[in-house]
This record gives structure tokens, C-alpha cells and sequence, in this order.
């Protein structure tokens, strides 16, 4: 399946942009996601270790399974405040 | 685990645009003794050099969330009686008020322990960025 | 010890009549990102039983002098950049406020940990009384 | 030398008097005022053991001189905030 993934701040200005499309198998969970992430934008490979998967506006555990119409979404280093 | 019934009129929780002006404090109940006000200021000078000031980009609808699970755990877990967050979106200009959170307890303690945790929990979870203007 | 010269226009200290009203915060240095308020407020309720309000006496010369004191400690102690006292005296009714502390930091780990041991000198060493109306 | 010692709070109430007069030596120390207060004014005998003795407006140490022109004052448990 294909699914949008949000990108802010310092994973947003290294690819260039606000989303990347990534193709998921189904079945997949969380922690699929960043290698996808890095399959389809090599310019965050490498640098997004660190980053937590959001799904549905909250932090997804590694095994947290990922449907259709879930809104995913990277979240490095914040600095609100 | 959502404590939304419970939580309901005690936590609120507000993104707006630019500074953030004064406002009213939060109504005190009969056994509310505390009320503690933070305000994150921005600095005039980041990373060394001067600033205009600092503009906020939130993944608004997650920050929102997030700021009330962490305002409802607080509720859940401390002697406390309300939570308020309200954080800038956009410019805030050197001087000007980026966040301001409101904690309402019956004793000081809770409240100066919700508040460090708070903060600490926004600085850690919520998805607000920050960039130099 | 006093760090009178350091602390001048760093402190304030003053003792009011009756429920302290509303004030402009103090205002920040451009390197304070850090502006905590407490507000003690006179609960419903003592021991138990409902009450009126407060009735604040203090030995003031004294009060104003340890204050001070406290005050010009956590300055010379920890990274807080001003520290604001208001303590009443007199009838403060229930609701009212009895006690504003406001400190500025550029950082608010100093300014959580300056407010909590202001309260604390403060609710030992500061000779003021309060006796239930 | 005769001082005058204020009373707040508690011993106050206890006195029903805001001062007290008391007889010091000369050459008396802080730790004096407590005896002499208790002599002075018997209702707050065998009440002001934790009470704290404060010289012009700061708190004295047992062994700091009295002089005749110190403000004194007995400080109970103080209850502000």
C-alpha cells in the first residue's frame, strides 16, 4: 500500500519537503516505516535513527500495526517551548 | 487511559498566532490554594548571535493531543486541579510571550512538580519546532 | 553577605494591605526566557471548617528584612536574573490573593527551583501570622 | 539592663501582651532572652523552648551580645504565604 508520511522541522528541510509517499507492505507496522521512508527520500538515510513514528497523532510503538488510512508522520528533535 | 471524562474543563489547551497576550488567570475553586504561571520568553540572542525572534511551526493536531494527554496524566497523577497550555504558532518577536502554562493545586508543591514535569514533557513530546527569525 | 549591591533593582519586597490585586509582570532582560508567577490564594476552608478569610499580621520590619535576604541568597545561589515578593497584611477573604512571587531566569529549571525554596524561607523564617476570620 | 521583647502569634495570645519587659545582665547573650522572658511572663513558661530569639530584625545566634538600644523578639512558628 501506498501511504503519506509528514515531515517537520530538520526532516522536512533536508528532503525538501512536507510529505513523502512511501510503499508499505500490508501487514505492515511502526517500525517499517522509516526504512521506507529512507527507501523513497535517500536524502534523510541515514540521519532518522532517532525519529519516532507518529500515527494518528500520537508516538507508535514498533509493533503498532499500520492501516490504509492512518495518518503517519516522522517527528525528530523537537524544540517547542 | 484518555481521561477525557475526568479531565473535562480542567485541561485546556490553545495554539495562536504570534506572542501571546495577557489574559485573565484561570477561575480558583474553594480548595485551590496555588495557582503558578510560567511564561517562556523569547531570548534576544540564540546560539551566540542576536535574534529578530523565533518563529514556531506546530504539527498542530498532534501537539494539541499530545499537550492534553500530558495535562490529563498530570491531573491523574499529582494533587493538582487544572492545566492550561497555550503555545505560539508563527513570529515571536524578541521579548514576546511563546508559551504560557497555568497550574491550579490546593498546596504549591503539586503544582511546581506538574509544572516541571509539564514543561519537561513539552520540550520532549510535542511537535513544535522552533527556527530563528 | 547582604549582596545589597548586586541585588539593587533585582529584589522587591512589599507588604500590602488586604488581597493583592493584579500587576504588570516584571519586565525581562533580553536574556530572560523564564518568567515564573505563584499565587497563593486564601482557601475556603481550615482545619475543616469554612471560613471568611485570612487575617494576616506580620512583624514587618523584620518580614521586609528577611525577605530581602532570602531573595538576595537565591540570586547569589542560582542562574535567576530578579525575584518580586508581595505578602499581605490584614483580611484577605476567601479567593483572594495573600502572597505573589514572581521570578525571572533565563531558564526555568532556576526559576522552579528559586520559587520553591522562596516559598519555603518564606513559610519558615518570615515572621508573619495569619489567624482565621 | 531592662529590654523590651516583642511577642507575635502564639506568644502573644499566650502573654496577652504584644511586648514584654525583662531583666538582662549586662553582657548578656541571645540565649538569655528566652529565660528572662519565661521569668517575666510565667504564662509562657515551658512554651517558648522552640521559639527563635531575633536581635534588630534578624535572627540571633545563641552567643551574639545583647545591647541595650536591640530591638529583640520572640519568633514562633510563623504561618505566612
Amino acid at each position: 500500500m501506498q501511504v503519506r508520511v509528514l515531515l517537520f522541522g530538520d526532516e522536512a528541510r533536508k528532503a525538501g519537503a512536507e510529505h513523502v509517499v512511501v510503499e508499505l507492505r500490508d501487514g505492515a507496522v511502526a517500525a517499517d516505516v522509516r526504512p521506507a521512508v529512507e527507501r523513497a527520500c535517500p536524502a534523510l538515510a541515514g540521519s532518522i535513527d532517532h525519529v519516532r513514528v507518529a500515527r494518528n497523532c500520537a508516538y507508535a510503538r514498533g509493533d503498532e500495526a499500520i492501516g490504509r488510512g492512518d495518518e503517519l508522520a516522522l517527528i525528530g528533535l523537537v524544540s517547542g517551548g | 487511559m484518555s481521561g477525557d471524562t475526568t479531565s473535562a474543563g480542567r485541561v485546556e489547551v490553545r495554539i495562536v498566532d504570534g506572542a501571546i497576550g495577557a489574559e485573565a488567570l484561570p477561575a480558583v475553586g474553594p480548595g485551590d490554594g496555588a495557582v503558578l504561571v510560567f511564561e517562556g520568553v523569547v531570548r534576544g540572542t540564540e546560539d551566540g548571535r542576536s535574534i529578530e525572534g523565533l518563529v514556531y511551526a506546530a504539527y498542530e493536531p498532534m501537539a494539541q493531543r499530545q499537550l492534553e494527554a500530558i495535562a490529563t496524566g498530570l491531573l491523574d497523577s499529582l494533587e493538582i486541579t487544572s492545566v492550561r497550555v497555550v503555545h505560539s504558532r508563527g513570529l515571536v518577536p524578541v521579548g514576546g510571550v511563546s508559551l504560557r502554562c497555568v497550574v491550579t493545586a490546593p498546596h504549591r508543591r503539586a503544582a511546581l512538580e506538574a509544572m516541571d514535569r509539564l514543561i519537561d514533557g513539552l520540550k520532549r513530546d510535542v511537535p513544535i519546532w522552533k527556527s530563528v527569525r
